[in-house]
């Protein structure tokens, strides 16, 4: 079952593509610290040049899953993307993290088709734009709404019906 | 890819030979309908018990449904035959774990409601459709461990058996009545006149859960029905009923000394004699515990503090606790009211876990002067109303004391409060996040110098 | 027996004539088409009643079976053929009228004129060719060399179909499924790894 | 019927009725049965559907409505009688109305030309068998009719493919039944079904054994290959799975009757019930004897006929009922196959079903006329000099010739059968066949 | 006969299949463009089943999110309530008793047998066949049910896990009950395949339909009977065993061609394998005894800061949690990998250059359910 841990995964990282591992974020005081889970950072734009080296280089040819959380304190959203390989084993997990306000991350669908669908689900929930996406648009919401219903601040409650100020 | 699977090989699926004749496998698959077809006029996999008198009622709770003709028992290994089950006349047997909508259980002698309203129920509640509230004393206001009106909305419950697992007075339990449609809306919602079931009929559905909880349910109800003035306490429908039993009783009773009678631990008959009694020696065992922490919070320690220890009660302390408090409360004047309030409103989850907190410090204090951590659970599983709660919360406290100290030693050598507190999720619960951490420490200091200036 | 023989005579005939002008009155061209075939019904019905069972059970089954079918298939499958605008009368329709009755006298008249109208129906000598038994014999002796010019006829139209529908399915855009895709990008590195 | 009739009216009544009156009395009361017995036949079929169905799936299928629910399909009825009749707007109305009643009444006229027992038959037209399968061609065109007319486009696609699969499983039908005709050189059924009185052997009458009326045709090598086929064709003619293609409701929704609600839904459900009922009638016919059985030609010998008008009429009801019952009790049991198919297989795309009717099931039954050919050609054909090896055999309609006859079209039948069965199962286009292909150049590579 | 012709120019119909149809397993639409008989393209619509699970979980705590589980893929809530249970207790690193692994494996695996014999009879059923394999198939269905509602209380939403164990032991007759169904199985598995295997109708309906060959089927991250249909013996139970799964020995069954007769024949070997695991953990059951909760877990927890992911073997696929905490009662992200959605990604492709007809045959053959595709 090969295994690879994420400190080494950085230091070969660091080594094969200069600049794609990106700083872990300063512990801000008073933020509470659950960003810190010790999993590989990634720079945004590096995201496409990672994925191919994990896929080619590293063997892991799996793409299982990509999440996006919406970090409101932090003001920006951490996407997950995780690897497997098909001789098993643990997953490689990849995390990229945009500002909230107008996110967008290099698209991985022209890499791996089966990404098409997750990535229009951040898109759709989370506001997310994938650019090289080939058909990116809402997949459950009615294209009119203008908001992101899974965002931290999209209003829960309330009778007023978002986007219409009467 | 080769890739190793152990304890196992793969297997390549073999896709039919197409050495057959064309036809030939048409003909076996017809044979296997056939086979079927054939088997199905006279072999069934349910077969036809009658119904036995407990079992053709199940749900004779409400008199909506006609006796059955039979139950069925199903032949799991048969794989022929037919396996329709006709419904209006025969039944599959429902299994005791069997759970549809929740319903209310009161004593069949007393006729108390086993319901304490502590809102267990309403909070566990996923779509929170259970509402409640705690019934009050008439005379003196002050809220009775009793449920005044209790509304589940049957049409938005989607009965997960949450609130029978919580319960802790196994109050509501899940019934088995499944044919509920109706045709108006509003009958979905349903208040505690109809949620009310008898522990008779709850034992006939579910006879092995009923043994588990019978012991526990009945000691907690005993304890209830003495703190419960009047009638307050009674199903609705049994109200006229049982008050004019209790009127007479009264009157016998009246002659006897009031010390003879024992308390009920099983809910015998002459309980009901001594429930006229109750609701004097109630209020006067709410007076002590007022006066207790009347006490304690003008700082001397009453005698009445040893009476926490003892055994439950006899009614004869407990006038005598009620004579102390009440001169302890002219004295003491202020009683904290958020502490017996605590069940007023439904709490939120961090208004409940600081309630417990201060139950808690109170606790200790009178137990033995050692801070308790914040407990993760909040105490308000029983009321504190009653000294047995306090002790609990005293031995909680203990135990966290110490818990508490190798916190202290811990928080003291490692600088930063990195969020791996101790592995094990025991009772106290670790230092959630800074602000819980700090609170820890702080704790953990003064424990370490009160422990240091008691030796 | 003979009136009502003549009364339905006049029946059927009537059905016949009328649905022959519905085809050509109506604006909707289905409709035209299914009135043909209620003409072809009443052909039928005449055979029958002339006692030629084979010959109007087989105009049925090839008129109104197959034929019709077959036009109803053509218009349903051509388009905006059934707009059913509807075709005016021309202004000078009188002018066609005339030169078509002209037509029909040039045809009818000798015969009507040589006609012998005085002889009553004899018994003929030999039975009519009309049961299919006799069909049968008749066409497998006198006739039997049209029979099998029409035989061949009809093969030369069926193969001919069959190659038209050939070549239409050749020009039509094919889609290929992923499998093939894949397949075909493969062969195709192939060749250029070869050259 | 007639001479019954007119048997009964004349010697029994003494009234000399005067020809024609007899006609238009028997003609009468045979068209009532008809019109009677049809509907009924259907209500019992829709039921002894879904009962056997049921079973086959382990259920009990309707009991509710009457004892073992036999009043189901009469709910049915009634909820189809009360249903709205909903027209869509842009519906050509008249040809909306009219699409079902096309349908529908060549059905009525099929029965016209079954026989239930010995003497009990409508008209016996002597082109009978061609009769039947002119009528049933019409309704094709009440198909387009009503697919046409309901202006949806899931409809005009069902009909469209109902009229093709229908034509195109036409001409094996009416190949297959050629075959029996050739067989009986006579097109009319009633005298295909006396042709097959006698034991096993078809046509050959041994001596000493009485009339069993067991000669059926199925028994012939080519009446088994003929009733194969026939019976494929029936099942596409029916419409029946594994051929039910037009109101596939997987794929398009409900086929031509998409637009129809109410009693016109239910003129198209009789119309197909009755078709089945009729195509199982007719298999029956060709090829198990109609309403032949043992018993049967003792009965009708003494009854009235033409051929001793003394007989005694009751014999005339005796044979009829053992008649009728004989016929019934094959139809039903084909339709219960039919049934019985339809539980057991999954259904054939359209290409396919049209595929495996010209390339498998129209081959067959030509080789099957051939084979029918040689087979009247051995058996029946008097000595002809110049075919001198013939008489070897012996004289016509001898034993020896029939066995060697049988031995000979089983052997080229079944030759036929494996060989279709081979040719059939090339799989798809390989690749390389693609790539030559020039069909290849039409394709854009994404 | 050259092609340079001009194309003869077809006019392509649209043709909605959905949201109310038959045959498509729930609420879902196919916006399918057709040329003649052949499909073009084919656009799948979500979102008619909507409803923001993952919204309500971050409002829920972890505890009441359990029965919300049970509502993703309807089928088998059992797997979904194991996945759940087993994210949770790997963020608040609860340990499982010995008794309590093994009821879940029995649950998991009864409703893998559960889902595969009425998606079989799904997919024959949209062949054509008027339901009798279905009804073969929901006979089987219905005996476990019987199983379920007496262990957990409900036939489908079963709710029976909790953080740390089940939420009350295996009644007295469970298990002769699941012993007595373990010997009707393989009738109906063998029945079942000798009706249809070699069927020569559902082979030519099945047989190169749909195909999904084995060099792209990965990098369209289908899982499960898809995955292995094409050929991939990825069974998460064998690659990265959880559980107790490393105490059983059990098979993949993998298809060669990848197309809806491979995925056929591998659920059917599936149901075999999961009735040989069956019969293990029966055996290696510890007795009552060991405990079917940790009893020192308790339910209303506060798990400290992190995310955990955890995924399972579903009957349709990877079926994972990824849960973020933030110290708080209920979870900062609740995030479900659902396998029935992911499998939906290569349908366009898949059904490209096939006819109309057999659209619905490559669906069935994919088997989704719209609760865990729309959440």
């Amino acid at each position: 079952m090969p295994l690879i841990t994420p400190d080494d995964l950085r230091k070969q990282l660091g080594a094969d593509l200069p600049g794609a591992v990106a700083s872990v974020h300063p512990v801000v005081e008073g933020l509470p610290a659950f960003l810190e889970t010790g999993d590989l950072l990634i720079e945004a734009d590096f995201l496409p040049r990672v994925a191919v080296y994990v896929r080619d280089v590293l063997g892991y040819t799996y793409l299982s899953d990509i999440v996006a959380v919406d970090y409101l304190d932090y003001q920006l959203f951490e996407l997950v993307y995780r690897f497997y390989h098909l001789e098993g084993g643990r997953d490689l997990v990849i995390k990229v993290r945009v500002p909230r306000d107008n996110p967008s991350v290099p698209s991985l669908t022209p890499f791996w088709p089966g990404a098409d669908l997750n990535e229009r689900e951040a898109f759709d929930l989370f506001g997310i734009t994938f650019t090289g996406h080939p058909y990116l648009k809402r997949i459950y919401m009615w294209d009119e709404l203008d908001g992101h219903p899974m965002r931290k601040d999209f209003p829960k409650q309330g009778d007023k019906y978002l986007g219409d100020e009467s | 890819m080769n890739i190793p699977i152990e304890r196992g090989k793969v297997v390549t699926v073999a896709r039919g030979q197409s050495t057959s004749v064309a036809g030939f496998s048409l003909s076996k698959g017809l044979g296997v309908v056939f086979r079927h077809w054939r088997r199905a006029w006279f072999e069934k996999q349910h077969q036809n018990v009658p119904a036995t008198a407990s079992e053709s009622a199940p749900n004779a709770g409400n008199d909506k449904s006609k006796p059955t003709a039979f139950v069925t028992l199903e032949d799991m290994s048969k794989s022929y035959g037919t396996f329709t089950v006709e419904y209006p006349e025969q039944r599959i047997k429902l299994p005791e774990a069997y759970r549809n909508m929740p319903v209310l259980l009161y004593d069949d002698e007393t006729g108390h409601e086993l319901c304490t309203s502590c809102f267990q129920c309403q909070r566990i509640c996923p779509p929170q459709v259970i509402h409640m509230t705690q019934a009050k004393d008439p005379a003196s206001g002050k809220p009775v461990p009793s449920v005044a009106e209790f509304i589940i909305e049957y049409d938005a419950c989607m009965s997960c058996g949450f609130c029978a697992e919580v319960c802790p007075f196994d109050a509501i339990k899940m019934d088995h009545e499944f044919e509920l449609s109706t045709h108006d809306h509003p009958s979905l919602t349903v208040y505690k006149r109809d949620l009310n079931r008898p522990v008779s009929y709850y034992e006939s559905i579910a006879p092995g859960f009923w043994a588990e909880a019978r012991e526990r349910a009945y000691k907690k109800l005993a304890t209830n029905m003495k703190r419960r003035p009047g009638a307050i306490g009674i199903a609705p429908h049994l109200t006229e009923k049982i008050t004019a039993a209790q009127a007479q009783a009264a009157q016998a009773a009246a002659a006897q000394a009031p010390a003879a009678k024992a308390p009920a631990k099983k809910a015998a008959a002459p309980r009901a004699a001594d429930t006229a009694a109750a609701p004097t020696d109630k209020e006067a065992k709410l007076a002590a515990i007022r006066a207790r922490n009347a006490a304690q919070k003008g700082g001397s320690a009453p005698a009445a503090g040893t009476a926490a220890d003892a055994p439950l009660p006899t009614d004869k302390e407990a006038k005598l606790a009620a004579i102390r408090a009440r001169n302890a409360a002219k004295k003491g004047g202020s009683t904290p009211a958020a502490e017996t309030s605590a069940e007023e409103s439904p709490p939120t989850d961090d208004k409940a876990a600081r309630l417990a907190a201060i139950r808690a410090r109170n606790a200790a204090k009178k137990g033995d002067a050692t801070p308790s951590e914040e407990s993760d659970q909040p105490a308000a599983e029983t009321p504190p109303a009653n000294d047995k709660a306090a002790r609990l919360a005293a031995i909680r406290a203990r135990n966290a004391a110490q818990k508490a100290t190798e916190a202290a030693e811990q928080a003291a050598d490692s600088a930063t409060s990195t969020p791996e507190a101790p592995a094990s999720s025991s009772e106290e619960g670790k230092p959630l996040d800074e602000k819980a951490a700090r609170l820890a420490e702080i704790r953990a200091r003064n424990a370490a110098r009160k422990k240091g200036d008691q030796e | 027996m003979e009136l009502l023989i003549q009364i339905i005579f006049v029946l059927i005939s009537t059905l016949i004539l009328g649905a022959a002008v519905m085809v050509v009155r109506t604006r909707n061209v289905i409709h035209s088409a299914l009135w043909l075939i209620a003409s072809f019904f009443g052909i039928g019905a005449l055979y029958l009643l002339l006692e030629a069972e084979f010959l109007a059970i087989a105009q049925v089954l090839i008129y109104v079976g197959a034929i019709s079918v077959l036009i109803l298939f053509a218009i349903m499958l051509t388009h905006n053929v059934t707009s059913g605008e509807g075709h005016k009368f021309y202004q000078r329709w009188w002018l066609a009228l005339l030169v078509s009755l002209m037509l029909f006298a040039v045809i009818l008249v000798p015969t009507l004129v040589g006609q012998d109208w005085t002889i009553t129906a004899r018994p003929s000598e030999e039975s009519a060719i009309a049961g299919a038994v006799e069909m049968g014999t008749a066409f497998m002796r006198e006739y039997l060399l049209p029979f099998e010019i029409a035989a061949v006829l009809l093969l030369v139209a069926l193969t001919g179909a069959i190659v038209i529908a050939y070549e239409e399915r050749a020009q039509r855009r094919r889609i290929l499924t992923l499998a093939q895709e894949l397949a075909l990008r493969k062969q195709q590195q192939q060749n250029h790894a070869e050259e | 019927m007639a001479d019954v009739i007119n048997h009964v009216l004349n010697t029994m009544l003494g009234l000399n009725a005067p020809e024609w009156l007899i006609i238009f009395i028997s003609n009468s009361i045979a068209v009532t049965l008809i019109f009677a017995i049809a509907p009924l036949q259907m209500l019992f079929m829709t039921y002894f559907e879904r009962r056997a169905i049921a079973r086959m799936q382990d259920r009990l299928g309707p009991n509710r409505v009457g004892p073992k629910g036999i009043f189901q399909p009469v709910a049915d009825g009634v909820k189809m009688f009360t249903k709205e009749d909903i027209v869509p707007t842009a519906a050509d109305k008249m040809v909306h109305l009219l699409a079902p009643c096309v349908v529908a009444a060549p059905v009525m006229f099929m029965f016209a030309v079954i026989p239930w027992g010995p003497g009990m038959y409508a008209v016996d037209l002597d082109t009978g068998l061609l009769f039947f399968f002119a009528i049933s061609s019409v309704s094709a065109v009440g198909l387009m009719m009503a697919g046409w007319a309901s202006y949806n486009k899931f409809a005009l696609l069902g009909a469209m493919r109902a009229v093709a699969q229908m034509v195109s499983y036409e001409v094996p039908a009416l190949i297959s039944i050629a075959v029996i005709v050739m067989l009986t050189n006579s097109m009319s059924i009633v005298s295909i079904i006396e042709a097959q009185s006698g034991l096993f052997i078809s046509q050959v009458d041994v001596a000493g054994i009485p009339d069993l009326g067991l000669g059926w045709f199925i028994f012939s090598p080519v009446g088994l290959l003929g009733f194969i086929c026939f019976f494929i064709a029936a099942l596409a003619e029916g419409e029946r799975t594994p051929f039910d293609i037009p109101e596939a409701d997987s794929e398009i929704v409900a086929g031509y009757m998409t637009e129809y609600s109410g009693m016109k839904f239910a003129l198209f459900f009789l119309a197909q019930y009755l078709l089945n009922f009729l195509l199982c009638a007719i298999t029956v016919i060709t090829f198990f004897g109609g309403w032949q059985g043992p018993g049967i030609s003792w009965l009708w010998s003494m009854a009235v006929s033409e051929a001793n008008p003394a007989g005694n009429p009751i014999f005339n009801v005796l044979a009829g009922i053992l008649g009728t019952f004989y016929f019934l009790a094959k139809t039903y049991f084909f339709f219960f196959v039919m049934i019985w198919i339809r539980g057991a297989f999954p259904r054939l795309r359209v290409d396919q079903l049209m595929g495996f009717g010209w390339k498998f099931v129209i081959p067959l039954t030509i080789v099957n006329i051939f084979s029918a050919s040689l087979w009247i050609g051995w058996i029946r054909w008097e000595l002809n000099p110049d075919l001198a090896f013939l008489s070897a055999l012996g004289e016509p309609y001898s034993f020896a010739r029939w066995g060697f006859a049988f031995v000979a079209t089983l052997v080229m039948n079944v030759a036929a059968y494996t060989l279709m069965t081979r040719i059939n199962r090339s799989p798809d286009e390989t690749i390389d066949e693609l790539v030559a292909d020039q069909v290849f150049g039409a394709v854009t590579l994404r | 006969m050259k092609a340079e012709g001009t194309m003869i120019k077809t006019e392509e119909l649209q043709i909605n299949i959905g949201p109310q149809h038959p045959s498509t397993h729930g609420v879902f639409r196919m916006l399918v463009t057709v040329d003649g008989e052949t499909i073009v393209d084919l656009k799948p619509v979500f979102g008619y089943l909507h409803r923001n699970h993952e919204q309500i979980a971050e409002v829920n705590t972890y505890l009441q999110n359990m029965p919300y589980t049970d509502r993703l893929d309807y089928f088998n809530s059992m797997a979904n309530n194991q996945a759940y249970a087993m994210a949770v207790e790997k963020l608040a690193e609860i340990e499982v008793p010995e008794r309590a692994e093994y009821i879940r494996v029995i649950m998991v695996e009864l409703t893998r047998i559960l889902n595969h014999a009425s998606a079989l009879g799904f997919l024959i059923n949209d062949m054509g066949a008027w339901q009798t394999p279905l009804a073969f198939g929901m006979r089987e269905r219905e005996k476990i049910l019987d199983l379920f509602e007496s262990t957990s209380g409900a036939r489908l939403m079963c709710n029976y896990f909790r953080f740390g164990g089940v939420v009350r032991d295996l009644p007295p007759d469970f298990v002769p009950r699941l012993q007595s169904l373990l010997t009707g199985l393989p009738t109906f598995i063998d029945e079942f395949e000798r009706m249809l295997r070699e069927n020569e109708i559902l082979r030519i309906r099945s047989e190169g339909i749909g195909v999904l060959p084995k060099e792209v089927a990965i990098s369209y991250s289908v899982t499960g009977p898809v995955l292995r249909g094409s050929g991939i013996p990825y069974d998460i139970r064998k690659a990265e065993p959880y559980s107790i799964y490393d105490r059983f020995d059990f098979d993949v069954p993998i298809g060669t061609v990848g197309d809806v007769y491979d995925r056929f024949l591998v659920r059917i070997e599936e149901m075999r394998q999961s009735k040989r695991i069956l019969e293990q953990a029966l055996k290696q059951l510890p007795d009552a005894e060991g405990g079917h909760i940790n009893p020192k877990a308790r339910q209303n927890i506060r798990p400290p800061v992190g995310d955990a992911y955890t995924r399972i073997e579903s009957p349709k696929g990877e079926l994972g949690f990824y849960l973020v905490s933030d110290g708080g009662q209920t979870p900062y992200r609740y995030k479900v990998r659902a396998p029935s959605f992911i499998n939906l990604t290569p349908l366009s492709d898949m059904c490209r250059g096939y006819k109309v007809a057999d659209v619905v045959v490559i669906l069935g053959s994919i088997d989704i359910v719209m609760g865990e595709v729309d959440r």
